[in-house]
């Protein structure tokens, strides 16, 4: 218990970290909110303007004032978006990107960890050339280059799948799978080596020698051991997923927060810039939390922790 | 199964075992660096990802010169040409050689990928390194090592863009801004993964062994931990450079890169996605393929003296 | 004359990218059923590669069988495709591996790594399976087993871990047992309980085992017979106390005197085999161990001795024994002392 | 869906969809400043005068207006039966709040600047007098009176800007968050807002209680918001779409033969700035000489590719003189792409300077769109042409924004889009009194023939002066026009009667679908 | 100054397990070595024999009670001192394979100390490798090579010539031989004979064979569950032993001689070690002892010297 109690505290020191970093790096970075081109408003309008957000005030207080509303977490007004606040932009696209976010990672580990598994088991043999030149390409193929290319064949030319823009489920597919894509390619890279390392273990053989096929010793025994060092890298990658991705949102339309994160900053939307943030990296750490949680459940070993000899 | 055929009567007598010493190894001493590059040179995969390394690199320092077009000529009259014996790679909507142009852009594109390369080397196996070795060393510790993990976490955190813009104001635009650039978060991913495995070789004995010897906790780190843990250090090199290169496209936009008309592959990629809708191909698909194959060779190459730097392998 | 299993000029290699290593080079001998043979040897003569070969799981592709037979109730395993290798595996053939705490899933109950076999092999249902696994772990003496039955392998000590592992490979009846090394990682107490187990279970189900170690000590509790491998061949075999009484091979007797003994109360030296042995990439073309015997001949370097029979069951390759030798019987008196 | 129509095609719904490009930031007109806003906006609420379906300014919420003698007093009368969505009717009072709103410095609206012009605005919003002393006056319900600072011809186009829409006061009063949600907003337009899914999708449909809305025939149009410009054009492709504002560069040349691709012009230019108080540029000889280097017909051609005609004068084609000509017609070619012509000028002008060797030069440009390439082709000209070797620079644009107003720099990109279909506006960004000048460029005589134009009665009058500015402009060259913009779009065959205009969005109202 | 090199003072170590659990690896235990003495140890498996081993060479900082090597406590020392007197103590680890790292050369693995205390440099530490090599049967040319190229047994000795580069007075030997081969056992522990006369060293030797413990030690000590429950010696011990754990220990040694096959009466200890997480009350061993009384439940017997150089701990004695 007073381990959750202490856990909970850093978390929250660390998000206030945050929090006043970017605050200050924020106010560092050129550019005004408020300057859509290079025709100047007249100096006073933009000071009413300016006093409308609070910006007219020295920055400690500005960063008191933030502070004191975040902790009853609201996130303020959005700059840009002039009747909107930054709580209702993140509760309305949150859900759609999260959607998305979750599709393309299950589809990214069942991919992955099947080519991963397939190179594995082939090690060193064309199966696991190929697997391995699939993920290649797609760590080394952009999502930017890739989902124009999706659009152009399932959608146009092919007429299989609407372009962009969120309606119904199969709105979703193309972008799932662009977002899927370097998932897969990560998750099979590793899947691939911690794979190789399980199968030479004994228990394995063990296995093997229950007259077991070879898929059910992958699936039964392999599978489960090899996750353990895969998890810590889908962590930080879940926390990136579901939060949205700002190039898939914004080519395929779809109304998820992803795009705030580099909205916000080219726009200077301070507000939106602070909220993405805070809500991002509390995701993140929360995932990187249930993350060591689910070390536990995956690998009963744990529980004893981890040394002394044998 | 005796061999009569032979007669050996004379052979028995006892044999003069001075010229046998106990304790010898067969096999022919050979040397550590030769061993290495003989099992290299057997493996198909990495002599391929080699070979291929060193095509990329000769043909990024000569490529450009082997045809007489400069990277940065214009002919606006030939812009979009496709592939023929004048121009190789084709033309791009300047009218540049697009052969060129990939040549000379390999160059800035392999200096950052192998820069984002050795910043994950340095920085994030260091901080991995230091953070995994002192976790659950004392309270001391556990304390470096959970104030490296905070800072990871609030790099993570902390909107990368908002960083790179702030630099950006702060320095000259150029190549050393964008490796800087580079060097603040590129690093994160591999921390975390270094300090995972750390936490776990450390157990090891030798580790132990290491440790009563007096041996300073710096030398236990790179002589007995890292050694042992390259696989997963060059898997995750491998997402590290794709990405930089075109992360390096991204900071050119925001202005911190090489700045026009000097190309890399990242921003050719980048300036040209409209061919997905006009057709010319190539502009797009030569620097692309240059990523992928380049990603292919160092893998290629780095799985198999991975396998090679290993005494263990035969 | 059949034998449950018999092993016939075994020759496998290992194809790695500095060349050949010839792990059995002609490996010979038989399990009659009914009976213990333990395969003695030190690490790395080939015992654990001999065991793969029988159950069909030489890593490939690098290992190979290049020569030879395994004929099991008269069918040849070296024929065997991968199919007809898992009908046999875990029904027909169970296996102890070595080390206890590495041979158990860690993320998986150890009830159902029972259950496994018991499903796949004897098509039971999974209630059947438990039961029966519950009625096993105790077979193998496991308190309170049914709620052993739900916990994972670390909550296992090394002794219960071994005894899990017999468990599975006993699980279907397998008229052959091949267990390799299945006490060495253990204190000699828990060593003491699970050779008792194989015994008491041998004698209850008549099945045969190989047991593969290189304790002498456990040889002795435990064998009838005894197949001693040197560098991948057969050097002697023979019954239990004709090995012990009467060795023919000077690595036997190298083997035997190395153990201090326990009844002697000065401190004496012992006397080890000194040397390692040879590099299996380039084996030498005379007797393996000549280079670590005391009474090595000229011949013994340059050929390798056949198999010399002394009785029906007891054989030995070593040029000592052949009619030639010089009968130097001190030097001979002295190293079986 | 199928909404039924009373009109002339019977079995196609008359229904658009379109693309807007992104979410609209507001549909209070108080605060909107960008086109995506405005193409809502302008759709929603009315002003006092509206286009026609011919583009004339035409009297719209008003149904009479009256200007004084020293046309310094308007007169508006309301018209009858003009209503609210709510069936509320819209007065007079409802024009005078909503206008007063954005004066009021508390409101913080985007463009009360554009007010200035009426009598005591400026003071008002600055603070510096009282919202009595402001000229704006509802009389009775129908009657509108504003009295202007100085009698200004273009008065009507001024109000043609987005701040100058009414809203409904008790609307306003009763909720501040009422432009916030579909439920709560009220207009007065020719269509209301029936959803608004945010960042998906906004859809308009044909306003019942609009006084006019029997000569509307659009009866529903959907806006899609998608913000990437492959995308939008895929979908038009796809048949997802029915319109393309601005097509993309890359897919001009190949849509150029198709039947549905229009070329319509646009009231702004690309111009580079000069900072004439930074080495070499303090020269005009040397600004000259950069002006003459450029092959503007080369870069309209190759690479903006989209009909945009190469600029040889300031103001944009589209502003109709009362000579019934073209203003950019009415004048001449202020210089020419000329090799020879633009090194002799850099000859000189070095000699003028004393400089052995021109000063090092930085072009800065900012990262989006065609900018870069652009930019690339000047570098190169400059190169070939004039021998100068000069350093590209770039910027995101919030930070170029403010790199530029800072003027920092020696030659920078900047475009502009008018304000209104006048040279006034534009040529009024490079006084000396303007916010937005930032060449560091002083011209007396050209401050001066501007104000004078300002109080010129006699419209021809006005525009000669408005000429003899631009020549002035032209001479000193502070900023370099390299070439009027375009509109490139693409409209389904079966979509007639939209309406593009220099200025403003696509005007769907009047568009029937087959 | 005391007759003794090594004073071990009623030493504990515990570990934290989670947030309650602690694991006793080690609770409790005193003894004293004397020098150029061996002091067997043996236990079975997870009895803290390691643990112990670790905590006297300071590998591990004690919970409580004192080390003193040469009648200093370790604790109270400076740095200068401490690192000085680590070098003194030096350990032999259990497994050839695991202590060797795979990627140094064997050269390198042996100067190791050499190189942390700075002792030689150049050729003088290769002259002292090859020195090292040839005292523990290897040869020059080894140094060269990684680990996986020798046989276990040449690992162990690679993993002596380790510990002796750095001249220790006193080794810690966990379990050197139990991973080897019968035939090489023999060498390593004729090895370790050898040094010791050679160089006057002091041994603890941990092991669990009896057999060979009873070869190379003047006295043993049994663990159990982290506790000493006897300490005798070696005679002494395989003669007269007292604690019934001792009795089921050496009845459990297997029998050499095939004809002598169930000829030994054998004490089968019931059930399993408890875990060590949950240890029972009282005396850790009464759960499995054949004798156990009510008693045993309810207290620790102490640890207690029955007759001059014979301790243990039960209270049956
Ligand atoms: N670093 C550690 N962290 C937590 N528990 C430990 C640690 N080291 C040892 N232990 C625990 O302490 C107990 C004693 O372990 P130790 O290794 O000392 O036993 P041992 O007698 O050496 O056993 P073995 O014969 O198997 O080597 C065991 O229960 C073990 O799990
Ligand atoms: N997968 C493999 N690849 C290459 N060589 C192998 C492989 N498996 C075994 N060998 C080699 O075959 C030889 C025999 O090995 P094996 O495992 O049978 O020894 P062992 O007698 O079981 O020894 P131990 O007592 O150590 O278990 C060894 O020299 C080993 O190096
Ligand atoms: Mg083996
Ligand atoms: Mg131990």
């Amino acid at each position: 218990m007073s381990y959750l109690i202490k856990r909970l505290f850093t978390m929250f020191v660390t998000l206030w970290i945050i929090v006043t970093l970017t605050f200050v790096i924020m106010h560092m970075i050129p550019g005004d909110p408020f300057a859509t081109d290079a025709k100047s408003l007249p100096e006073e309008i933009v000071q009413n303007m300016r006093e409308k957000y609070n910006l007219d005030k020295p920055l400690p207080t500005q960063y008191f004032l933030y502070l004191k509303d975040l902790v009853q977490l609201d996130l303020g007004p959005s700059i840009q978006s002039k009747s909107r606040d930054v709580n209702s932009l993140i509760a309305d696209g949150f859900g759609l990107s999260a959607l998305l976010g979750i599709q393309s990672l299950l589809i990214a580990i069942v991919v992955g960890i099947g080519l991963g598994v397939i190179a594995a088991l082939n090690h060193n043999r064309l199966l696991d050339y190929v697997s391995m030149f699939i993920a290649i390409i797609g760590i080394s193929v952009p999502s930017f280059i890739l989902a124009p290319l999706l659009i152009k064949y399932f959608a146009v030319e092919w007429g299989l799948l609407p372009v962009a823009a969120w309606g119904t489920w199969s709105h979703s597919i193309l972008p799932t799978i662009a977002l899927a894509v370097s998932p897969i390619a990560i998750i099979t890279r590793f899947v691939r080596a911690s794979m190789i390392e399980i199968l030479n273990q004994n228990f394995i053989k063990t296995a093997e020698a229950k007259g077991l096929h070879t898929w059910e010793i992958v699936i039964k025994h392999g599978l489960r051991n090899a996750l353990i060092p895969v998890i810590s890298f889908i962590g930080p990658l879940f926390a990136a997923v579901i939060t949205g991705t700002f190039v898939i949102e914004k080519i395929f339309a779809i109304p998820g927060i992803g795009k705030y994160f580099v909205d916000s900053i080219f726009n200077r939307d301070y507000p939106v810039i602070l909220g993405t943030t805070i809500f991002y990296s509390a995701i993140l750490i929360i995932t990187l939390f249930f993350i060591d949680l689910l070390y536990r459940v995956i690998d009963p070993r744990i529980k004893i922790a981890s040394g002394g000899d044998s | 199964m005796s061999q009569p055929q032979i007669n050996i009567d004379h052979l028995f007598r006892p044999a003069d075992k001075e010229s046998l010493h106990s304790d010898k190894i067969a096999r022919p001493y050979e040397s550590y660096g030769k061993e290495v590059i003989r099992k290299v040179v057997k493996n198909k995969m990495a002599v391929f990802g080699f070979v291929l390394l060193v095509v990329i690199i000769l043909l990024s320092i000569f490529g450009p010169h082997m045809v007489s077009h400069t990277p940065s000529k214009q002919n606006l009259t030939q812009g979009n040409l496709p592939l023929s014996s004048e121009h190789w790679f084709g033309t791009d909507d300047l009218g540049r050689d697009v052969w060129a142009r990939t040549w000379a852009g390999a160059r800035i594109s392999l200096v950052i990928g192998f820069a984002a390369a050795i910043i994950d080397l340095i920085i994030g196996v260091f901080v991995g390194g230091v953070s995994g070795y002192m976790a659950g060393r004392g309270k001391t510790g556990d304390r470096i090592d959970n104030l490296l993990m905070r800072i990871v976490e609030v790099l993570f955190g902390i909107p990368y863009l908002l960083v790179v813009i702030l630099l950006m104001v702060m320095m000259k635009p150029g190549i050393t801004t964008m490796i800087i650039a580079l060097s603040i978060t590129g690093w994160v991913g591999m921390a975390r993964i270094v300090r995972g495995q750390i936490l776990q070789l450390k157990q090891q004995e030798f580790v132990l062994a290491a440790e009563k010897l007096g041996t300073s906790h710096a030398k236990i780190i790179i002589r007995h931990l890292l050694p042992n843990m390259m696989g997963i250090i060059i898997v995750n090199l491998t997402f590290t450079i794709p990405s930089a290169i075109f992360a390096e496209s991204f900071l050119s936009f925001l202005g911190l890169g090489v700045q026009a008309p000097t190309a890399s592959w990242g921003t050719m990629a980048n300036d040209s996605l409209g061919v997905i809708l006009s057709g010319q191909w190539w502009r797009l698909f030569f620097p692309g393929l240059m990523i992928s194959l380049t990603m292919f060779a160092f893998n290629a190459f780095g799985d198999g003296l991975q396998d090679a730097l290993d005494p263990k392998s035969k | 004359m059949s034998h449950l299993l018999e092993v016939d000029d075994l020759k496998v290699s290992f194809h790695v990218s500095s060349g050949e290593i010839q792990a059995l080079r002609g490996v010979s001998f038989h399990v009659n059923s009914g009976e213990t043979l333990a395969v003695v040897g030190e690490s790395g003569c080939g015992k654990s590669v001999t065991a793969q070969a029988i159950m069909g799981m030489i890593p490939s592709p690098q290992g190979r069988v290049k020569e030879g037979r395994i004929l099991f109730k008269g069918q040849d395993l070296t024929k065997f495709n991968k199919k007809q290798f898992r009908s046999v595996r875990g029904s027909e053939i169970g296996m102890v591996f070595q080390d206890p705490m590495t041979s158990l899933n860690p993320t998986m109950k150890v009830g159902s790594q029972i259950d496994e076999v018991l499903v796949k092999n004897q098509k039971l249902s999974k209630k059947e399976a438990k039961q029966k696994t519950i009625e096993l772990l105790k077979l193998v003496g496991i308190s309170d087993a049914s709620s052993r039955y739900s916990q994972y392998p670390h909550e296992f000590s090394g002794g219960m871990r071994q005894r899990v592992v017999i468990a599975i490979a006993l699980a279907c009846n397998p008229e052959l047992i091949i267990a390799d090394e299945p006490t060495t990682a253990l204190d000699v107490t828990i060593q003491a309980q699970i050779l008792e187990l194989l015994k008491k279970l041998q004698k209850e189900r008549n099945t045969s085992i190989m047991l593969i170690t290189h304790d002498l000590g456990v040889v002795a509790e435990v064998a009838d017979r005894v197949a001693i491998m040197y560098a991948g061949v057969v050097v002697e075999s023979g019954r239990v106390e004709e090995i012990f009484e009467n060795p023919k091979h000077p690595y036997t007797w190298g083997l035997l005197n190395s153990v201090p003994k326990l009844e002697s109360s000065e401190k004496e030296r012992l006397i080890p085999i000194e040397g390692s042995p040879p590099d299996l990439f380039a084996p030498p073309k005379g007797c393996p161990f000549a280079e670590r015997c005391p009474f090595t001949m000229e011949v013994c370097l340059e050929h390798m001795p056949g198999k010399e029979v002394f009785s029906e069951n007891h054989q030995a390759r070593c040029w000592l024994n052949d009619p030639r030798a010089p009968k130097n019987e001190e030097l001979i008196a002295a190293g079986r002392e | 869906g199928n909404t039924s129509s009373g009109d002339s095609k019977e079995n196609v719904a008359q229904e658009l969809t379109l693309n807007l490009g992104g979410e609209p930031y507001t549909i209070d007109p108080a605060f909107a400043s960008d086109t995506t806003s405005f193409w809502v906006i302008d759709n929603l609420y009315e002003g006092l005068y509206i286009y026609d379906q011919e583009g004339n300014i035409v009297e719209g919420a008003a149904s009479k207006v009256d200007v004084s003698e020293d046309g310094k007093t308007y007169t508006f009368t309301i018209r009858d039966g003009a209503k609210w969505s709510n069936d509320d009717p819209l007065t007079a009072n409802d024009f005078e709040f909503a206008w007063k709103r954005v004066l009021n410095p508390e409101t913080a609206a985007y463009d009360p600047s554009s007010f200035y012009y009426i009598k005591g605005a400026e003071e008002y919003n600055t603070g510096k007098g009282s919202v009595d002393e402001v000229g704006i006056q509802a009389t009775d319900d129908q009657t509108l009176v504003v009295e202007l600072k100085t009698p200004i011809k273009f008065f009507p186009k001024v109000l043609q800007g987005q701040g100058f829409l009414p809203v409904n006061q008790k609307v306003v009063e009763a909720n501040k968050d009422w432009a916030a949600d579909v439920e709560t907003v009220v207009t007065n337009g020719a269509y209301s807002l029936a959803s608004w899914d945010h960042n998906n999708e906004l859809v308009l449909e044909k306003s019942k209680s609009y006084w006019n809305n029997e000569s509307i025939t659009m009866d529903k149009v959907t806006f899609k918001m998608v913000a990437d410009a492959t995308t939008e054009y895929q979908m038009y492709k796809s048949g997802e779409l029915d319109l393309v504002k601005a097509i993309q560069a890359d897919a001009i040349e190949q849509e150029k033969s198709n039947e549905e691709y229009q070329n319509n012009p646009s009231f702004s230019v690309y111009t580079y700035s000069f900072n004439v108080q930074e080495e070499p540029f303090t020269n005009a000889k040397v600004r000259r000489a950069f002006a003459s280097a450029i092959d503007r017909d080369a870069i309209t051609e190759f690479i903006s590719k989209g009909g945009e005609k190469p600029a040889y004068g300031y103001v944009a084609y589209g502003v109709q003189a009362p000579t019934g000509n073209d203003f950019r017609d009415d004048a001449d070619e202020y210089y020419k792409f000329d090799k020879n012509e633009a090194q002799s000028l850099l000859e000189e002008g070095l000699k003028e300077e004393g400089w052995s060797e021109l000063p090092a030069v930085t072009l800065k440009y900012n990262s989006e769109g065609n900018h870069k390439k652009i930019a690339e082709a000047l570098q190169e000209m400059f190169k070939e042409n004039l021998g100068v070797t000069v350093e590209l620079e770039n910027q995101e644009w919030k930070t170029y924004i403010d790199t530029f107003k800072q003027k920092n720099f020696q030659i920078a990109r900047m475009g502009w889009v008018g304000d209104f279909l006048d040279p006034y506006p534009v040529l009024n960004l490079y006084s000396s009194k303007s916010s937005s000048n930032f060449t560091n460029w002083i011209n007396p005589e050209f401050d001066q023939l501007l104000e004078q134009s300002l109080i010129e009665q006699d419209e021809e009058k006005r525009y000669e002066l408005l000429h003899q500015a631009e020549a002035v402009l032209m001479q000193d060259m502070p900023i370099i026009p390299i070439y009027f913009s375009s509109q490139n779009s693409l409209v389904k065959s079966n979509v007639n009667g939209i309406r593009f205009d220099p200025l403003s969005n696509p005007d769907f109202r009047f568009a029937t679908k087959e | 100054m005391s007759e003794y090199v090594l004073e071990v003072q009623e030493v504990k170590k515990h570990f934290k397990m989670g947030a309650r659990k602690t694991v006793k690896s080690v609770d409790g235990i005193s003894f004293a070595i004397r020098k150029g003495e061996t002091l067997g140890l043996v236990g079975e498996s997870g009895s803290g024999k390691s643990t112990l081993g670790r905590t006297i060479v300071g590998l591990y900082e004690t919970t409580s009670g004192n080390v003193l090597f040469n009648g200093e406590n370790t604790s109270n020392l400076n740095g200068k001192e401490k690192k000085e007197l680590s070098r003194q103590m030096q350990m032999i680890f259990q497994d050839p394979t695991a202590s060797l790292n795979p990627r140094m050369k064997v050269g390198d693995i042996i100067a190791e100390g050499i190189d942390a205390y700075k002792l030689l440099r150049g050729k003088e530490r290769k002259e002292r490798v090859i020195e090292l090599l040839e005292k523990v049967g290897l040869h020059a040319d080894h140094a060269k090579r990684f680990p996986h190229e020798f046989s276990g047994g040449q690992r162990q000795r690679i993993g002596i010539a380790r510990a002796l580069a750095v001249n220790p007075s006193f080794i810690v030997a966990d379990e050197p031989i139990s991973a080897l081969d019968v035939s090489i056992q023999a060498q390593v522990i004729n090895l370790l004979e050898d040094l010791q006369k050679e160089q006057e060293l002091t041994y603890l030797f941990i092991a669990h064979d009896l057999a060979m413990v009873k070869h190379i030690s003047d006295r043993i000590g049994v663990m159990y569950m982290g506790k000493l429950v006897e300490l005798t010696t070696s005679e002494t011990l395989f003669q007269d032993p007292l604690h019934p754990y001792t009795h089921a220990l050496l009845s459990a040694i297997p029998v050499t001689e095939p004809k002598l096959r169930g000829t030994r009466e054998r004490i089968m200890l019931s059930g399993d070690p408890p875990s060590p997480l949950n240890p029972p009350t009282g005396c850790p061993f009464r759960t499995r002892c054949p004798n156990a009384i009510e008693k045993c439940g309810e207290e620790m017997p102490k640890w207690k010297e029955i007759k001059e150089e014979h301790w243990v701990a039960c209270h049956l004695f």
